[in-house]
């Protein structure tokens, strides 16, 4: 074959990397293997921009027990059980086709969980959007949040957590990241490894159509003003197959019959085939002709680059081929032999009785190219106007109300501010989004969405699991390295304010260009502060994923690290609301010694968490909600309002001055926690001698929200007229 | 006494209930797969919530050709007792056990929430540890929940006492605000909300706990 | 053999998805549309033999829900 | 006037709601149908003066979503 310049740009396979591609077959690559080489190199498979950088996460602690490299990370929970635990994205193709593609961006990540064996039991998703006035957000918002509620409701997955943020930047790059947990015995994980030379290479799943080709290419380029000419990529997401895999798989597996098995995501059987190969030191025999096809006429090109969903392939031992047909069969799926695994380390592909690729596994798994991209500070981040209100970035028309405030606070109407701030599209309530996702099925849900993390029991022990996905992009875009450290900081808190003990982290890293220099000194950025973070957490990374290439006509979005945190709570009584409980309760604010904005001392922010941690563990703790954007006052707020088993609770407080009213009220400072007790004397005492600050702020109870400052009263309005403007602000939005 | 929990492929609530006969009120239940033609041996069966046959075509339809399902028409015919949740009710209708049918939410969205459920009578063997008038903390979640029937069904539903809970603020649009009904031998209950989510209080409601255990007491006196 | 099965709601039974349809389209601008009723269409290819008492069968027992919809049958050979 | 606008999926898009009942069918004994693919069926009354442009703009721009969808378009006077 002639490969032309033309044919290797439309594969995004440059000059070396093809030079590269003839060395390792010596030859010249068939135009299947070409697209192979395509997909398996490509920046969402191979992470050849991110993975010098990667290398510098920490991945090991006492309780991972399966770190980054396979499809998701596993930890030790204790009684014989371990989670199994990954974020994803599916950034480009909810932008194509926002339903379908936040569709198949949560059945993407379920898969993930349930290749290894684990049963999901929770889902999440951090979703990142333009402003929500803008027509064609309006849709998009539509389009994803429909999506992920049709495929994770009828899974049968309780989506118990996520984000919604708003700002500009993400206009033409919306972010659906999807995060999924599984829970199994410690001694039942899978791997997708194809070992035992001569055992068969089941497919299962549904049937091969030309569904999704280039998936992973496309996931690998900006978009230009072409965009749309890329839609017939997309693919189709149908839950109740995925449903049908996950309990004919798990049953197999159960049974003992899977020796190795991995889902078919991006890049489809060319990944798994040669990645179960790669890791097993084996080689892969296909024969497409057995694979199950719904349309006509495919060539082996689309076979081996088809993305259609809900499909997996698995190696099993010889002796057991027919039994798993049957549990298959019993279930409703197709299952048929398309190969066998064999000692030479070749990903073989045979087509209509010819090879039409034949390529050593490891060269498309793991030597992709490696690339040290150049690095370079952007010479300005985003203007620091928001630094103290990070909400107002996507706000326009807010953020002029409340930049004057910040300037001239003598003279203001702060109920109004307050319920401004609290219908705003970033700290609105987001029932309209999460009251359309089940977050109740398999009845497990202790806290779901709207509480600090998500918080769900595990069947058979004392215990709970916490949860929590955060991503503070305007923060991180100021300051890449400092913001990260914020995100981490923040995951954890969230994880110690349910009562929990934060385990380890997975993450989604969602970039502009790699090629940009300035886009990857952000990325380099981030990794380090995340990393120093996790560090001194003790939250080691288990997993993630990368995006690049979320820009449009060369504007890069903000680098949008979203961290996903895992937490156990020993004691299920020891599960912590952030809500206010009882009338009569005393608010308490700790915080560490110095007031800080932007950035977190995380030795401070350690002794704060631990502090927490262990007042929740003596029961001086009734309720416990970290500050973050909306500051104090729309804390505060938040933890009066009513929420499922629970009328709104009132409450009176003093705000301690500082910065002046406006910044006292809204300001974001780092590392700040309310707690509500009946025993202030005694958390006083106990923060005190931990070196952190810890104020009497007032008394929940009542009907109204009165927030006094300097003496007299700042807000003062009844809690259902603030509840109101907070529930309505996105619904009246949307 | 054996409970029997059918699960469709889709189901997904199966587990859920079988957890709560099982650890909650601590009687004996198990699976029933959906190809079994009989039902022998049980007192009581429970049709899950979930999306059987992934509610293509419409929600309950496809299951209700499932060879199960002439069993246990045939079990509720001769006075068994069976209880449809959610896509349980939708299945139950469709197969014309019960009456009327479940259309779209008005709202157009699939509703999870808690929500307050009025007992209209306890002359059931589903409400009997319940009074009349009687308010439950109960969540739904459902896209499909919006009970219709015209207006003859409904004028015999209504008059002999077969509307068995009420919505005290209609979620999806219901007509007369039906949120569950008995079939005319009162032996057969569908309902939208889920009994099998709050039956325990850690997770915000333990109410859901009282129809199942007014199944036991029927069972129990039967 | 091909046919097409239509299956739409009875008349007197209300229309959510129409009624939304028809909301966001006068929002649009497109004051001319009276009325909107959203249905189902099938398209069903038939092995060589098939009767046409069957079509029948399958658009009544499955395809259609008697309490709310009606169908009707297109034919093509 | 009136229109019926039917909006199908594009014949390579996956159509798992046909194909789940295609089978569901086959076990019910209807050996005969070979394929099922599902689409949408909207009965448009139009006012008088309406243009047909009108109806062309609705399924292109509301009722069809072009990137996996395509539609067509029976006139009725
Ligand atoms: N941001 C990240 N942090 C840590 N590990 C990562 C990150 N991104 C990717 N990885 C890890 O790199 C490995 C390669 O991912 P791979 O399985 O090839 O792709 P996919 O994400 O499509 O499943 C995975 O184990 C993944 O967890
Ligand atoms: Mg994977």
């Amino acid at each position: 074959m002639k490969v032309s310049d033309e044919l290797l740009s439309q594969h995004g396979i440059t000059e070396s990397e093809y030079r590269k591609i003839v060395g390792i077959l010596k030859r010249e690559p068939t135009l299947t293997e070409l697209g192979i080489f395509s997909v398996m190199w490509s920046e969402h498979c191979s992470y050849k921009s991110s993975r010098v950088h990667l290398r510098r996460l920490p991945t090991r602690g006492p309780a991972v027990l399966q770190g980054p490299g396979e499809n998701a990370g596993i930890i030790d929970i204790g009684d014989g059980l371990a989670v199994a635990f990954k974020i994803e994205s599916h950034n480009h193709p909810s932008y194509i086709e926002p339903f379908q593609g936040a569709a198949t961006g949560v059945g993407g990540i379920l898969r993930d969980i349930f290749t290894m064996g684990a049963r999901p039991i929770a889902a999440m998703n951090s979703l990142r959007f333009g402003p929500p006035k803008d027509v064609k957000t309006k849709h998009i918002v539509e389009g994803v949040v429909g999506g992920i509620a049709f495929y994770g409701n009828c899974f049968g997955v309780p989506t118990v957590g996520g984000e919604v943020v708003f700002s500009n930047c993400y206009t033409q790059n919306p972010l659906v990241n999807a995060f999924a947990l599984g829970i199994f015995r410690k001694d039942q994980i899978f791997y997708g490894r194809a070992t035992g030379v001569g055992n068969p290479v089941i497919y299962v799943g549904a049937k091969t159509g030309r569904d999704g080709i280039h998936g992973a290419t496309m996931a690998s380029a900006g978009f230009g003003e072409d965009a749309g000419a890329k839609r017939p990529n997309v693919q189709i997401g149908d839950p109740f197959m995925e449903k049908l895999l996950l309990e004919a798989c798990l049953e197999a597996m159960h049974k003992g019959l899977i020796l190795g098995i991995q889902d078919m995501g991006a890049a489809g059987l060319t990944c798994s085939g040669c990645e179960m190969g790669a890791r097993a030191g084996t080689g892969v025999e296909m024969e497409l002709d057995h694979v199950p096809q719904r349309e006509q006429n495919m060539t082996a090109y689309e076979i081996m680059l088809s993305e259609s969903q809900e499909r997996m392939l698995l190696v099993a031992d010889k002796s057991r081929e027919k039994e798993v047909f049957e549990v298959f069969h019993k279930w409703g799926l197709d299952a048929v032999t398309v190969g066998r695994v064999t000692a030479d380390g070749l990903l073989r592909v045979r087509h209509h009785g010819e090879i039409v690729a034949e390529i050593p596994n490891k060269a498309l798994a793991d030597e992709g190219p490696v690339y040290q991209r150049p690095l370079m500070p952007p010479a300005s981040a985003p203007g620091g106007k928001f630094d103290l209100y990070p909400f107002l970035d996507g706000c326009s028309s807010l953020a002029g109300v409340f930049l004057e405030a910040d300037a001239n606070p003598g003279n203001q109407d702060y109920n109004r501010l307050l319920k401004l701030a609290a219908g705003s599209p970033n700290l609105a309530c987001k029932q309209w989004v999460w009251e359309q996702y089940d977050h109740m099925v398999q009845s497990n849900t202790m806290m779901g969405p709207g509480s600090d993390a998500a918080v769900i029991r595990v069947k058979g022990t004392k215990k709970a699991l916490a949860m929590t996905l955060d991503g503070p992009g305007y923060r991180i875009a100021r300051h890449p390295r400092e913001g990260a450290k914020l995100a981490v900081a923040e995951a954890c808190r969230n994880i110690v304010c349910s009562g929990g003990r934060p385990l380890a982290a997975t993450n989604c890293l969602n970039f502009g260009n790699p090629e940009h220099p300035e886009v990857m000194w952000q990325f380099s950025e981030v990794v380090d502060g995340m990393s120093e973070a996790c560090n001194t957490f003790d939250t080691p990374v288990t997993g993630g994923n990368v995006s690049f290439y979320n820009e449009t006509l060369g504007e890069d979005i903000y680098p949008t690290p979203v961290i996903g945190m895992v937490g156990v709570i020993e004691d299920l009584s020891l599960v912590t609301p952030s809500s206010f409980v009882d009338a009569g309760d005393a608010i308490l604010l700790v915080e560490t010694a110095q007031l800080l904005n932007g950035r977190v001392d995380l030795e401070e922010e350690k002794a704060l968490q631990n502090f927490v941690a262990d007042a929740i563990r003596r029961r001086l703790v009734k309720s416990a909600h970290d500050l973050s954007e909306g500051g104090l006052a729309v804390a505060i707020a938040e933890s009066c309002f009513s929420n499922f088993h629970r009328k709104a609770e009132g409450a009176e407080v003093e705000i301690p001055s500082r910065n002046g009213v406006c910044r006292d009220l809204f300001g974001d400072y780092t590392s700040r926690i309310i707690l509500t007790t009946t025993e202030p004397r005694e958390l006083r005492r106990s923060a005190e001698n931990a070196g952190l600050a810890c104020l009497d702020l007032g008394k929940v109870g009542g009907r109204l929200l009165i927030l006094k400052y300097e003496g007299h009263r700042a807000v003062d309005i009844a809690i259902n007229e603030l509840e109101t403007a907070w529930r309505q602000g996105l619904p009246q939005l949307l | 006494m054996k409970f029997g929990v059918v699960i469709f492929p889709g189901s997904n609530c199966d587990h859920d209930c079988y957890y709560v006969i099982e650890s909650v009120i601590g009687k004996p239940v198990e699976f029933i797969w959906h190809q079994d033609t009989s039902v022998q041996g049980f007192d009581a069966i429970v049709l899950p919530g979930g999306f059987a046959y992934g509610d293509y075509l419409r929600t309950g339809a496809l299951a209700r050709f499932s060879p199960v399902m002439s069993a246990v028409g045939e079990f509720a015919q001769q006075g068994g007792l069976v209880i449809g949740i959610c896509n349980g009710f939708q299945i139950l209708c469709e197969a014309g056990l019960l009456p009327g049918a479940l259309l779209k939410n008005v709202g157009m969205k699939y509703v999870c929430k808690y929500l307050q459920l009025r007992t209209e009578t306890a002359q059931t063997p589903f409400t009997n540890a319940l009074s009349k008038g009687q308010l439950l903390h109960i969540p739904i979640g459902h896209g499909e929940g919006n009970y219709f029937a015209d207006a003859e069904t409904l004028k015999r539903l209504e008059d002999n006492g077969r509307v068995v809970f009420r919505y005290m603020e209609n979620p999806n649009g219901s007509i007369h605000d039906i949120a569950g009904i008995v079939n005319g031998g009162r032996n057969v209950l569908g309902m939208m909300p889920h009994p099998d989510r709050s039956s325990e209080a850690i997770l915000g409601s333990a109410d859901g706990k009282l129809i199942f255990e007014s199944m036991v007491n029927a069972l129990v006196t039967k | 053999m091909k046919a097409t099965v239509i299956v739409t709601l009875k008349p007197t039974v209300l229309d959510p998805q129409g009624m939304t349809i028809q909301r966001s389209v006068q929002q649009l601008g497109m004051a001319n549309v009276a009325d909107i009723r959203q249905g189902k269409y099938f398209d069903i290819d038939l092995k060589d033999g098939a009767s046409k008492d069957e079509v029948e069968r399958l658009a009544k027992e499955v395809l259609t829900n008697p309490v709310i919809e009606q169908y009707r049958i297109v034919w093509e050979s």
